[in-house]
């Protein structure tokens, strides 16, 4: 086990895109990091730098006290599990998980123990025998972690390893895997694009764009306070609604942004911010016309359109209630939940 | 046998759809076959079909099979359709393999490996003939050089190498690209995945790409094997003409020459019997391949 | 104008071809009611199972150029060829068969004395040298090797001497060197006067000269003395004696045409050699080449352009002709008279060394020619076993009764079939 | 990254021009023995370098060959080659697109028969049954004819064995579209599937062409008249001379003229080829 | 536009499987029902039969008042949009709109006014030239739309037609299916697996299971009084909990349980009514220990271990809590929050 420094890394295809932009990134011994971003925007392979599977054009690696820039996969102590999860088609359970271990000229019964160690962690002890392709999506899942646990590496490295499962068995293994390396507590580094495992899992969330980093933190720092206009789009769901602070002034009274910065001319409101109950203290009304509602058994989701403003506005409530389409609703928020954005540089003001 | 979840239902429409293929099939597939067949239990009169046919039961079958020549001729299209086989096949996964690690240089290889298909065999045939030509040809003259004396005109192992390379030749095209097509549908993933689990490349050759390309190499094992059989009937014809001292006699030229040269139907025919044999058991293996297949 | 066209389906390929299309020109533009048309159809072997073949499939040509070899399957076609003496008399055109020399009538007429085919291009096999060679290799270019002992030692002076990298090679291997080898020295090939006699012929070639003259081959082979040319034709035969790769070869008379043109040496003509310890040697040598034959199934307007077509082929100036520039041997006395009137024997010496070698004496039994139904496929037999022994598999004696056994085994299938 | 490292692409590259040198030496030679006059090759081992005579020796190919000697001009003989690898072509494409067409979207009575009919025909190559056939198509008088040529090669089930592939990976839903917006099968056929096939069309045009033109051992056995003659089957007629030597620079120009279609086609075809190839066979 | 009478419909496969039985169901002209249920229970058999792309093996089916049941799709008048669109590839986005129009042999001015009307409708006013493969994922989806609503049928089918999109635009879509079918008020069939979508846009939705409706109802009627434990398991998530009755009462007093009939053995709770607030009167206390929090932005999962108990019991509140992994929590939930069945039969018994 160890931590992980990436200092300045970056990296450019050959044909000149640049996929990584000085990633400075610091993972503590143990730590689990989970990489978001949309699509394209540099997860997978700033894992696969960290893999050794792509060579780090500028910046150092540090993988414990080591440089491993310039060390194969092989030598860099790293287990990783693949999307589609990589298994060998043509071996055995038993043999996918004793490949690596055979390769590194481990004896048959350090093999034989490890392996079936791992089986029984993992509950596929009943499988070794078979072919993967006799296996269940899940199943194939469990090999693959298998795979990685067996050689107990100095960290894991995922890149969306539960991508390719149904909705319920996705929940269920996102648990599993949680659950593993709160336990083993072995670095991971974990890329994903589904958000609620992003929010779920992570120590520590990064969300890349476009190569960079956005922000680093706890799921909760980064929800609650979204450093950049970026951030706040991303994480959450529905996503934060973004009006112009100039067309708030409108609807509002002056009281209600006197606390935001001069500089904050963009303002995001969570929609689950937002409650039917009349302002109290501290809260400001918002009013717009019910366009479409949608109850969804706990909650309900409403599509508001305000006077003036071409966009939808949603708002998020923990109930159905009893209101038709059409008419004007007039809900109220916090105003210590108001983000404040600099629209120019994207980033938060306050 | 799968069809669509749901079809159109015209009663008359998918006959007449499929009747020209049928018919030609047919008639110039089936009836001929059914022809071979007869023929083979038949003597016929005299060469210009005067006199009629005798029939002679199994005659022809036995002469066969206690003839050294056919027996002969068994043996050598089995060294004939192996060695072309083994060649090209090996030489055409070997630039494969180097082809598929490059990028850029991809296409402009492939281009250059994948014409030679278009050359017919017999021309193929002609060409190494020429090539091999003891008083004109480039390598006897080369091989002279080198202390080796090359004849294909008497020596046997001479002509079956020379019309092995010469249908090997073309043969590189098409087994190239089904094996670049293979490597392609290698997950890198798959060979990263190795890597990481720290195997060398050899061994990464050995242990993951080579076990995952083995229907490839099976399904192209017996298309070369048909191909060797049946298809360099031009190379043969076009160069030894099955000599020398039926060196190189394959099974197909036999049955033509028996046939067409010889004029001896009977066992032109009940050669033509043993080898749909063969065809037929090469076609069932190919059908196991199809499943297995279907299941990696 | 509604000319009647014949086809004529033939073997001459290169020079011959050539020469031979420029006949049938002639023909037709002696006179405007006929066409033929030849048509090349590769070796003599592929000419004939072609139109066997298109016989079968009732696509068969009017004129078909057979070589010797296939004489004995196509006399016993009957009801597929239309015998030449036949066809002559009913269209009343003159025909005569003593014009022509006695070893090619004899060659192709029935027990009845009947001739069935057209005589047309008939061939001796003789020995062509290069006369640089010779002298390079410090022998005497005028005088060719009379016997296979003379013929080993100048061969061997023309390899060790450097002056070429071999001594000498062969086209037409089974014709040369066994068909004619056998008439040569006066020995026969099977029983019943090599097949003229009876279907119940049986061949007896695998004599210890045979034999001998075959390991010979096969150990020359190994010095460079001999070059093996290859089976059928032998191909490869006088590729290398142009190239000057061979000092001398032994080929049909009618490689003239393609000698003289594609050497650019000087060139001598010589006899067969023989072996002076075998007695009766040398006899005379056979013919070879081929004669025209007329297949059944046409109309007989056309049967009467065919007859017409021959009448004019009989003329001593077309044979002359044809003679001179091909170097097939002049098959009339008086084709030979007029060539000899001419002056070309003088102005071109050795053009007659074909003729005087095959009639060097009376022939005998063993060397009137031969008639074996299945011989074309029985040469291929020969051909093969030769293979055999030249690449060292069998011995000379082996590859010979392998050859008698195979062969007799196809003749008696031909007999069977007779009945 | 983990396949590449610059000495093992150095050594690969080495090994592919190689490799590509030495499949592409017999055409090589074919294109400079076709430069050579026809006495450089009565006089021993034949020259490396291009010779001189190329225009003289291509243009007497074209357009007399060795018509003196008995083999047709190869113009005549090319277009012969082209005419019947056409006709194969559209033939194979036609009848095989219509049957894969009724086995894939029509249920009826007999059809797993019909399929194993066209089925059987994938394996019998014409070779092994070559003397039956032939005296068939004698039979039916179509010897000397591009009927005689053509048709019996172009029942393929190769064809129709993509078309069927293919056809099954045609999403279900289209042929639903269709039916919903009121096509019935022939309008649904010419409509829809006929557009959708123009890739697989083509690239098994490429296919069947070169399979067409390299035709050898039928036009050999089917042809007497040298006015049907095909361009591969004459260069052996030009090849075995009887007595006579082949005019080496002619049968080379020959050769290359033969060889030139249908790797014209390839090269420009490359990617369609390709894809009629791995497609049709697996 | 038509109601449609579903009457004993059954369909058998050749091969025998029965995929749908004794399915009855009128849908009211102008209404929007859902189909939901887990993959292979038959809802696009169901669907396809009333398009008339599967054949109907017993029952009536009735478009307005014909029976359609030996009708050619074509003939039916309804119009289908399908999961993966079927738009014609190698036609522009104006023929696949006018094809079936045209195979109608409708006036070319007919379908050229048609044709733009549906697409301005749709916004796709401007690609009328382009092939589907030049557009988006959400254009394509909605040119499927345009072509079923060109035909202005008496019916719309919908066979999961928003699967193939991203979330966001799933959602994006989704709004404007509905806002379409409510102002056009085309009697509408609608089947998904997707719970958010089923809840949001039905008018009535149905849950099928095996090829048999387990339910009928609005959606409000669904969530809060599953009629079944599959109708409960398979609506809401995270899904239902569910307790045996006889552990229930191990941990609760038995007063709490007293209002639930005798033979209710399986009680469920759905996981979004358990609070952490100390219970107030006619609510009951439940006790586990946290095994896994999964913070989520707004709210949170929490994974329960219940003494004596094997399967994990998730609860979902709707804030973080600040508790830690391993502490024992006790949650309250209202009495008539439980969802008494009786387990043999799998019906709801109160
Ligand atoms: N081998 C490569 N050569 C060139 N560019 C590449 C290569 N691999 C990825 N890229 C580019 O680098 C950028 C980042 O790609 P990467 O695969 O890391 O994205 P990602 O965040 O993992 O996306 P996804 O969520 O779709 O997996 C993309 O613009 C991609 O097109
Ligand atoms: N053409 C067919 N032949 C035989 N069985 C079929 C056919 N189509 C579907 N089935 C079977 O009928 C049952 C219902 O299938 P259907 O496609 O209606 O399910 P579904 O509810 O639409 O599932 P999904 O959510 O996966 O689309 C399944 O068991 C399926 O395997
Ligand atoms: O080359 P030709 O025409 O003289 O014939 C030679 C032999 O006779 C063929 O059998
Ligand atoms: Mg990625
Ligand atoms: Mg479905």
């Amino acid at each position: 086990m160890a931590s992980i420094t990436m200092d300045n890394l970056c990296k450019v295809y050959i044909g000149g895109v640049k996929a990584v932009s000085d990633v400075n990134l610091d993972i503590a011994d143990g730590e689990m990091i989970v990489l978001v971003g949309p699509s394209g925007c540099g997860k997978s392979t700033l894992l696969r730098m960290v893999a050794g599977l792509e060579t780090i054009s500028d910046g150092t690696l540090k993988i414990g006290d080591r440089v491993v820039n310039n060390l194969e996969p092989a030598d860099r102590d790293i287990a990783m599990v693949f999307q589609n999860y990589a298994l060998y088609p043509h071996m055995t359970v038993f043999n996918n998980l004793a490949y690596g271990l055979k390769n590194r000229g481990f004896k048959k019964a350090e093999i034989d123990r490890r392996v079936r160690e791992a089986a029984q962690m993992l509950e596929i002890g009943q499988f070794l025998d078979r072919k993967p392709r006799q296996l269940s999506g899940g199943q194939r899942q469990r090999v693959a972690m298998g795979r990685a646990l067996v050689r107990e590496p100095a960290a894991f490295l995922f890149d969306e390893p539960l991508s390719n499962l149904d909705a319920k068995l996705r929940v269920q293994m996102r648990v599993e895997i949680r659950q593993l390396q709160k336990r083993l507590r072995t670095t991971s580094l974990y890329v994903t694009h589904d958000q609620l495992e992003a929010l779920t899992m992570a120590d520590r969330l990064v969300v890349l764009n476009a190569g960079r980093i956005e922000q680093v933190g706890t799921p909760m720092e980064l929800y609650s306070r979204p450093a950049t206009t970026f951030v706040a789009g991303f994480i959450g769901s529905p996503a934060m609604n973004m009006l112009p602070a100039e067309y708030l002034k409108t609807l509002v009274s002056a009281d209600d942004l006197a606390h935001l910065p001069q500089s904050a001319d963009l303002i995001g409101i969570r929609p689950e911010d937002l409650s039917l109950a009349p302002p109290k203290e501290g809260e400001m009304a918002l009013t717009g016309e019910l366009m479409l509602l949608e109850p969804a058994g706990a909650e309900s989701h409403l599509h508001l359109k305000l006077a003036g403003l071409k966009d939808i506005f949603v708002a998020r409530l923990p109930q159905v209630p009893d209101v038709s389409e059409g008419t004007a609703l007039t809900f109220s928020l916090r105003r210590d939940q108001l983000h404040p954005f600099d629209s120019a540089s994207g980033q938060r003001v306050a | 046998m799968q069809t669509k979840r749901m079809t159109f239902s015209r009663s008359w429409l998918p006959y007449a759809l499929l009747a020209p293929q049928v018919i030609i099939t047919l008639i110039f597939f089936i009836w001929p076959s059914f022809q071979a067949l007869r023929q083979s239990v038949y003597r016929q009169g005299d060469a210009f079909g005067i006199r009629p046919p005798q029939f002679v039961w199994f005659q022809n079958f036995q002469a066969l099979f206690a003839d050294p020549l056919y027996l002969n001729s068994l043996k050598v299209t089995a060294v004939f359709a192996i060695g072309t086989t083994l060649l090209s096949m090996s030489v055409a996964l070997l630039f494969a393999v180097m082809v598929n690690r490059m990028i850029r240089s991809r296409d402009t290889y492939t281009t250059f490996l994948v014409w030679p298909y278009a050359i017919a065999p017999a021309i193929a045939g002609v060409l190494w003939w020429f090539i091999f030509n003891p008083s004109i040809g480039i390598m006897p003259y080369m091989l002279d050089m080198v202390g080796y004396n090359w004849n294909h005109r008497r020596d046997g192992n001479d002509a079956m190498i020379m019309v092995i390379i010469a249908s090997a030749w073309r043969q590189i095209s098409y087994n190239f690209l089904f094996f670049l097509a293979g490597l392609a549908a290698i997950p890198q993933s798959l060979i990263e995945a190795a890597a990481i689990d720290g195997a060398s490349r050899m061994k990464r050759f050995w242990t993951i790409v080579f076990p995952l390309l083995s229907p490839i190499t099976f399904f192209l094992l017996v298309i070369n094997i048909v191909y060797a059989m049946f298809d360099t009937f031009g190379v043969i014809h076009a160069t030894t003409e099955g000599g020398p001292a039926q060196a190189t006699n394959i099974l197909v030229y036999k049955v033509y020459r028996d046939g067409f040269v010889n004029l001896n139907f009977g066992s032109s025919a009940a050669q033509s019997v043993v080898l749909m044999g063969i065809v037929i058991v090469l076609t069932v293996i190919q059908f196991r391949y199809i499943e297995r297949r279907v299941n990696y | 104008l509604s000319q009647t066209t014949v086809s004529w389906w033939h073997a001459m390929g290169g020079e011959l071809g050539e020469l031979l299309e420029g006949v049938a020109e002639a023909f037709n533009e002696s006179q405007d009611q006929y066409r033929v048309v030849p048509s090349y159809r590769g070796t003599y072997t592929e000419t004939m199972t072609g139109a066997i073949a298109a016989f079968r499939a009732n696509q068969q040509p009017h004129i078909l150029q057979v070589f010797e070899v296939g004489t004995g399957t196509m006399m016993a076609a009957e009801g597929a060829i239309y015998p030449i003496y036949q066809l002559m008399a009913d269209n009343d055109v003159h025909f005569d068969p003593d014009a022509y020399l006695d070893t090619v009538v004899s060659y192709y007429t029935d027990p009845d004395g009947n001739m069935l085919s057209f005589p047309f291009n008939s061939s001796t096999p003789i020995m062509y040298y290069n006369k640089d060679v010779f002298e390079a290799a410090g022998l005497d270019p005028e005088t060719p090797p009379a016997t296979w002992a003379e013929a080993e030692e100048a061969a061997r002076a023309i390899v060790e001497s450097g002056a070429a990298p071999c001594g000498f090679t062969t086209s037409w291997p089974s014709w040369v060197m066994l068909e004619n080898f056998s008439a040569w020295h006066n020995i026969p090939l099977g029983t019943q006067a090599n097949g003229f006699e009876g279907f119940d012929t049986e061949f007896v070639f695998n004599n210890e000269h045979v034999a001998r003259h075959w390991d010979n081959l096969a150990a020359w082979q190994d010095d460079n003395v001999f070059r093996w040319g290859g089976p059928g034709p032998g191909p490869d035969a006088f590729p290398a004696f142009y190239a000057a790769d061979c000092g001398f070869v032994f080929g049909s008379s009618a490689s003239r045409a393609g000698v003289l043109r594609n050497s650019d040496f000087e060139v001598g003509y010589g006899f067969q050699p023989y072996y002076d310890d075998i007695e009766g040697a040398p006899q005379n040598t056979i013919i070879g080449g081929a004669t025209l034959w007329v297949l059944t199934g046409h109309t007989d307007e056309e049967y009467a352009a065919v007859a017409a077509f021959f009448e004019f082929l009989s003329q001593p100036e077309v044979q002359a002709q044809w003679h001179q520039d091909t170097g097939y041997l002049p098959i009339t006395q008086a084709s030979f008279d007029l060539t000899a009137e001419q002056g070309y024997y003088d102005e071109n010496p050795g053009a007659d060394t074909s003729i005087r070698q095959m009639t060097l004496n009376p022939p005998t039994e063993n060397s009137s020619g031969l008639r074996f139904g299945n011989f074309v496929q029985i040469r291929d037999i020969i051909s093969e076993e030769m293979e055999a022994v030249m690449s060292g598999a069998k011995t000379g004696q082996e590859g010979a009764d392998d050859a008698v056994r195979r062969g007799n085994a196809l003749l008696r299938e031909f007999e069977a079939s007779m009945n | 990254m983990v396949e590449n490292n610059r000495w093992g692409n150095f050594f690969a590259h080495v090994i592919l021009i190689l490799g590509v040198a030495i499949v592409v030496f017999p055409v090589y030679v074919a294109i400079i023995a076709s430069t050579h006059p026809p006495g450089t090759f009565v006089r021993g081992v034949m020259p490396l370098w291009p010779g001189t005579n190329a225009w003289e020796n291509y243009t007497t190919a074209i357009t007399e060959g060795r018509s003196r000697a008995g083999t047709p001009p190869i113009g005549g003989m090319m277009w012969n080659s082209f005419i019947m690898a056409m006709a194969i072509t559209i033939g194979k494409l036609s009848i095989s697109i219509i049957s894969a067409f009724a086995i894939v979207y029509f249920r009826f009575p007999g059809r797993i028969f019909f399929f194993w009919i066209i089925f059987l025909t994938l394996m019998l190559p014409v070779e092994v049954r070559i003397v039956p056939t032939f005296q068939v198509v004698a039979d039916f008088g179509m010897l000397n004819s591009f009927a005689g040529l053509s048709i019996p090669l172009i029942a393929s089930a190769t064809a129709t064995f993509l078309f069927r592939q293919f056809f099954m990976t045609v999403p279900e839903e289209l042929m639903e579209a269709a039916r919903v917006d009121g096509a019935g099968p022939m309008k649904f056929f010419k409509d829809i599937l006929l557009p959708l096939s123009i890739t697989n069309i083509a690239a098994l045009f490429v296919i069947m062409f070169i399979y067409g033109w390299n035709q050898y051992l039928w036009p050999l056995l089917i042809t007497t008249d040298p006015d049907y003659y095909t361009i591969v089957m004459g260069i052996q007629r030009m090849v075995t001379g009887g007595d006579s030597e082949p005019l080496w620079h002619l049968v080379m120009a020959t050769v290359v003229l033969a060889a030139l279609p249908p790797v014209l086609v390839i090269l420009f075809m490359q990617r369609l080829f390709v894809k009629g190839l791995t497609e049709t066979e697996k």
